[in-house]
């Protein structure tokens, strides 16, 4: 099987070490993949309101790409598998969106969310699987405590992104078990770090973050791993400053033995 | 436009049944940005219910929301409140002189770790 | 030759005054095969009843036909007074000029003309009646209870005290019920052991019942008055006849960590128990899944220890099979699971609790002897949050749509339990609305909060956490309009109830038909409510919809009234207008049997002849007509056209419709 | 009259369930409220007694309109009999639309026992529209003419 790469622009440039190192991984884990061709911003964030449709329409081009290329997208940055995930599910169920989207973009296939997008998470968990991973380890991380740090991306509306149990998640956690760290697990770990408002409401923002590493510090976390630019942002900026944030590839990286 | 008339508009964007709701307030005992809220998410929903659109177009809540579906999940009767909140703040934004955001202020307010998703969600968000 | 009487009513001026009754039996006196047709003021007084009978009797007449009011008002009079006159009564037809014409009609020659129409119609059915008799079955005087809660309980006592032989099969090692592990009861607040466990033993002392616990229910065939059940007495490994519930077994039995089921899990049991010190039948059981001796082979303790000789480890399962002449159900509720509802920490942290645990954990016979501390250290709260509607009313499809109707009284029992017993504890409770309809209910609920200073909250929970050693539990005081925070020791939630989950088992084997939510439908909800649209079929307690023990025990006594009703009769008259089979169509497809919603067909292999001395074998429906109701679903579905309805045949609507049409 | 007479009046045959419908309109009768005497009632025990048979014969035998009432979805004194009405006459008038007969003059109504007056004002309406469309030639079978 075939997984088409999405980067997105982030990936790009402020969180290169998440694109660098997922892609080191997913060789090392023997995956199959190919960075999606002529890919197109995701739209950063998803438009709630019914009335919009221009502002999905990238996202449309990226889903209908992955499909004539086999149809498995492959995200790693939460933001836009959230963005990718929302579009689909509209694109399957919203038969105005669906309707419209299609006038617009008039593709040759019209396209009614046959992609699946998958975040790199759930590649691990459900394509690769923790057990080969935890095999596959050279380096374990031992003697580490690690808090996992979801946010809201990746979890809710667990109605569509169907990725966890949206209160009490386990994935990030099992995955820290995997690279042989020992997990924490802490109240705030599916809390909003406030991220969208941090260049408009930096209290706010510093409140929430606080609140989080707080959390996490305070049930005996000495770091944090997200697969979040934006959270991975605050978070560092707005944080308590007393635990650190890594993407989850990195550590995955240097489990796997495959960080320079 | 009439603001009845707006109401109607606003529901009819955020593609919730704010009839639904039941009023038990889990929204916002939800909330994390409860305590910056003039107008609460359970609010939201109820004001739009009555078509009472005048409070929320000037609440501060439009920019503290933030857009975590808290609420969403976990309304027992499948309302979402962020919904509603994100059609009244396209509401303002769309009009004239609604951005909130000044793109000539930007130099001011960002650093240079900003990831460049955030800055385009911020005017996404924020602005028209 | 048929000989058909008409007779023509006037209703005093109520259809002769819109309709010239007199031409309407001079014009049908014309039709084929009528003989006399008569008017009358008022054919149902008693002078036109004998008007009807004489005419049969001077005529020989073969049926009649009353054009009067609604059959549905006088058919039956006219069908005894046939049957008076020694005609069968089902060679009777009513034609419906009143309703139907005289009363919506202003223009005499308009209803006239329509009469003589339905008139038409009605002899024209009538030349293909047939004459039908109702079939009667014998009723076996025995009832089955199906769930041994204070439901089964309260049903089971009153059959029997009426006189008539009653099972309780029940799934677990005793009767008793959820109300067994109560604590106090509301409004009153006796306590719950105080006033089931008498009852209990009356179930136990009285001859006519006979209690099976620790069976199910196998199969279910027969119809009203006539049920076969099989029964599953599943391998208890102790010979109920011998074992004396000493006990030694249990101090004895080295396999000490099984979940105690009874305690909602809060405490230990060893592999063979007797449920709880009041347990109906007070014997023990041997879990097999944690005795050493059925895991192993190694141990055996408690055989050496019995003085009896009571265990067995050999024990199998067994099936018995009983008559029964009625069935109530009364499998009771279960608290939902709340796998759904991680928001609330249930899973994650164990001083959050759910209400039936509370119960156990204030209950005197229960693992903290009545010693009310949190699961965590066994330390005593000092503030107590509870959250009501925990699943109740949420159409999210995380819970369940419906109000549980139990816990705002439950809930306010709590509180003001914990007030009285533990003064210096603070108790919150968060709800979205408190209904208590009922006597006494607002009463108590108020002094919970006038009397004992519970903290009532109007809002809901979105989240608990754990900050400092304490549950942190933030949700709405909508009053106030505030997000509020109480930093609590011990979390309760109000867990909505659902039907106990063999419920859909029992409702398919029975044929009695379940809502979406898997609450049995009673046969009418304010005119019929403890009796399932399948005949014999009765319900009882929470199995029919959320309610509390006041209210279960009334619909279970009534219940046993519907029931004792039954099996006082020795014999049931059936409806005679049935469907039936042509066995020489029939090519028993079943499609017939698909379509039936009380079971009522079933195929036999029939030999016939073919001709030349040969015979073949084929599979045919055969309708059971004590089951029938005449609904007439089959006959339309048939697709040889075998099946017919008696009383609604195919020919009879044909030529209705024929009489009708033509013009 | 005369005129009246003369006129040809639409020919519907209403077939109603014992339980809901047939004392639905018993109900519109006691409380007078008048429709057409053009509507003819046949009682069946439930509308999935009414086999399409019926209705196709109807037509041939030159009625104008039919229409099938039963009790309300949920209600039915059998349980699930009007379900099997329902899914049978949508069968059937689909098939009855591919034959031209024109949509309107068949209908599935559900009234209740305590709708006398949705009763009247059902076949008030029904009756109306199938006056409209006039006479129904399509199936009727000239054989059965006198």
């Amino acid at each position: 099987m075939k997984f088409s790469y999405y980067p997105g622009c982030t990936l790009k440039t402020k969180a290169k070490q998440l694109d660098l190192y997922g892609r080191k991984c997913l060789e090392k884990l023997g995956v199959d993949f190919e960075e999606i061709k002529e890919w197109q911003c995701c739209g950063a964030v998803y438009p709630v309101s019914k009335d919009e449709v221009a502002t999905k329409l990238s996202a449309v081009r990226t889903l209908a790409n992955a499909k004539a290329e086999g149809g498995k997208l492959l995200t790693l940055c939460s933001a836009c598998h959230h963005v990718l995930k929302r579009v689909n599910d509209d694109m399957k169920n919203d038969d105005n969106i669906r309707l419209k989207a299609n006038n617009y973009l008039a593709l040759d296939e019209e396209y009614a969310g046959e992609t699946d997008v998958i975040h790199y998470l759930e590649l691990l968990r459900d394509y690769v699987g923790f057990d080969k991973i935890k095999a596959a380890v050279v380096n374990p991380l031992k003697n580490q405590k690690i808090g996992a740090y979801y946010g809201c991306l990746l979890l809710r509306p667990s109605e569509t992104l169907a990725f966890d149990n949206p209160e009490n998640p386990k994935i990030i956690e099992d995955f820290i078990t995997a690279i042989g760290a020992t997990p924490v697990t802490y109240a705030f770990r599916n809390e909003c770090c406030g991220a969208y408002v941090s260049t408009t409401s930096k209290d706010l923002a510093v409140k929430k973050s606080t609140k989080v590493t707080d959390s996490a510090k305070n049930a005996g976390a000495e770091k944090l791993v997200t697969a979040c630019p934006l959270c991975m942002y605050n978070l560092t900026e707005n944080g308590n400053g007393e635990v650190p944030v890594y993407y989850f590839t990195e550590l995955l990286a240097e489990a796997l033995g495959v960080k320079e | 436009m009439d603001r009845k008339e707006q109401a109607k508009l606003i529901k009819e964007r955020s593609g919730t049944d704010v009839r639904k709701c039941m009023k038990c307030g889990k929204c916002s005992g939800r909330c994390p940005a409860y305590a910056e809220m003039d107008i609460k998410p359970h609010q939201f929903v109820s004001y739009i219910e009555k078509g009472e659109v005048e409070k929320l177009l000037e609440s501060k809540s439009l920019y503290t929301c933030l857009s975590c579906f808290a609420c969403v999940e976990r309304c027992p009767r499948g309302v979402a409140p962020a919904n509603v909140i994100e059609a009244v703040r396209q509401e303002v934004v769309r009009a004239q002189g609604g951005n909130k955001v000044q793109a000539e202020k930007i130099p001011e307010t960002i650093n240079e770790a900003i990831p460049q998703q955030l800055l385009v969600s911020m005017f996404r968000k924020f602005n028209k | 030759m048929q000989k058909i009487g008409v007779f023509v009513c006037w209703c005093g001026s109520n259809i002769a005054a819109t309709v010239d009754v007199k031409k309407v039996a001079d014009v049908l006196r014309l039709e084929p095969g009528v003989v006399i047709s008569e008017t009358y003021q008022y054919m149902c007084s008693e002078n036109g009843q004998a008007l009807i009978r004489n005419a049969i009797k001077e005529n020989g007449l073969t049926g009649i036909v009353v054009c009067s009011c609604s059959p549905r008002m006088h058919e039956a009079t006219f069908r005894k007074t046939a049957e008076s006159a020694g005609l069968n009564p089902y060679m009777v037809e009513i034609a419906n000029i009143r309703e139907q014409c005289s009363w919506i009609h202003k223009d005499m020659d308009e209803a006239t003309e329509k009469a003589i129409v339905l008139g038409r119609s009605a002899i024209a059915k009538l030349k293909l009646n047939a004459p039908l008799t109702s079939g009667e079955s014998a009723v076996v005087k025995r009832a089955l209870v199906i769930g041994g809660g204070i439901a089964g309980i309260q049903s089971a006592l009153d059959i029997a005290e009426a006189g008539y032989e009653v099972d309780i099969v029940e799934s677990s090692a005793t009767i008793g019920g959820n109300m067994a592990k109560l604590d106090k009861t509301f409004p009153t607040l006796d306590c719950a052991a105080c006033i089931l466990t008498p009852k209990m033993v009356d179930c136990a002392q009285n001859e006519n019942i006979d209690i099976m616990t620790f069976s199910e229910i196998e199969s279910v065939k027969g119809f009203v008055g006539n049920f076969k059940v099989q029964i599953r007495r599943k391998a208890r490994f102790v010979d109920e006849k011998k074992c004396t519930g000493c006990g030694v077994c249990m101090q004895k039995c080295p396999s000490k960590k099984g979940k105690n089921e009874f305690n909602m899990g809060l405490n230990n049991r060893p592999a063979i128990y007797i449920p709880f010190a009041q347990a109906i039948p007070n014997v023990a059981i041997i879990d097999p899944e944690q005795c050493l001796k059925l895991k192993n082979g190694k141990c055996g303790l408690c055989a050496m220890q019995c003085q009896v000789n009571a265990i067995d480890y050999t024990q199998k399962d067994e099936i018995i099979e009983r008559e029964y002449g009625a069935i109530v159900v009364a499998t009771g509720y279960k608290p939902i699971s709340l796998e759904n509802f991680n928001e609330y920490g249930y899973d994650t942290y164990k001083d959050v609790v759910t209400s039936l645990e509370l119960e156990r954990l204030m209950n005197a016979a229960g693992p903290s002897d009545g010693h009310l501390v949190r699961p965590s250290d066994h330390k005593e709260p000092k503030v107590i949050t509870f959250i009501q509607c925990v699943g109740s009313r949420d159409t999210s499809g995380c819970g369940k749509p419906y109000c549980s109707k139990i816990c705002c009284m439950y809930t306010a029992k709590h509180a003001m339990l914990i007030r009285e017993k533990y003064p210096d504890t603070e108790v919150h409770v968060f709800y979205i609305d408190v209904r208590t309809p009922g006597k006494n209910y607002d009463e108590f609920f108020r002094r919970a909060v006038e009397q004992y200073g519970v903290d009532y909250i109007k809002g809901m929970v979105g989240k608990v956490y754990e900050e400092n050693g304490k549950l942190m539990v933030q949700g709405s005081d909508l009053i106030n309009n505030e997000q509020v925070v109480i930093p609590s020791d011990l979390v309760v939630l109000a867990a909505a109830i659902e039907p106990n989950p063999s419920v859909r088992k029992i409702a398919t084997m029975v044929t009695a038909s379940i809502d979406t939510n898997n609450f049995l439908t009673e046969a009418h909800a304010k005119l019929r409510p403890v009796e399932s649209p399948t005949a014999g079929i009765f319900l009882s307690g929470v199995c029919q919809g959320p309610k509390d023990i006041p209210e279960t025990v009334s619909q279970a006594s009534a219940c046993a009234a519907k029931v004792v009703g039954l099996l006082s009769k020795d014999k049931l008259k059936c409806n005679a207008c049935v469907a039936h089979s042509d066995e020489t169509l029939c090519t028993g497809c079943s499609v017939c049997a698909n379509v039936c919603p009380y079971g009522a067909i079933t195929y036999v292999d029939k030999e016939f002849r073919i001709g030349g001395g040969k015979t073949e074998t084929r599979r045919v429906a055969s309708v059971n007509e004590a089951v029938c109701q005449g609904c007439g679903a089959c006959t339309v579905t048939c697709p040889s056209g075998a099946m017919d309805l008696k009383g609604f045949s195919n020919k009879q609507i044909m030529a209705e419709v024929d009489a009708i049409c033509k013009r | 009259m005369q005129e009246m007479n003369n006129e040809k009046r639409p020919l519907i045959v209403a077939f109603c369930c014992n339980w809901c419908s047939y004392a639905g309109a018993d109900l519109a009768g006691s409380s007078r409220l008048s429709y057409p005497a053009d509507v003819k009632i046949i009682r069946v025990p439930c509308s999935c007694r009414v086999n399409p048979m019926f209705i196709l014969k109807a037509f041939q035998r030159g009625a104008d309109g039919v229409i099938i009432c039963g009790c309300h979805p949920g209600d039915c004194h059998y349980t699930t009999g009007n379900y099997y009405a329902r899914r049978r006459m949508s069968l059937l008038f689909s098939m009855l639309d591919y034959l031209g007969i024109e949509r309107e003059r068949t209908r599935v109504e559900w009234v209740s026992a305590a709708e006398g007056a949705k009763f009247s004002a059902v076949m008030n309406d029904f009756a109306s529209k199938v006056a409209a469309l006039g006479e129904n030639k399509r199936l009727e079978d000239l054989r059965c003419k006198e």
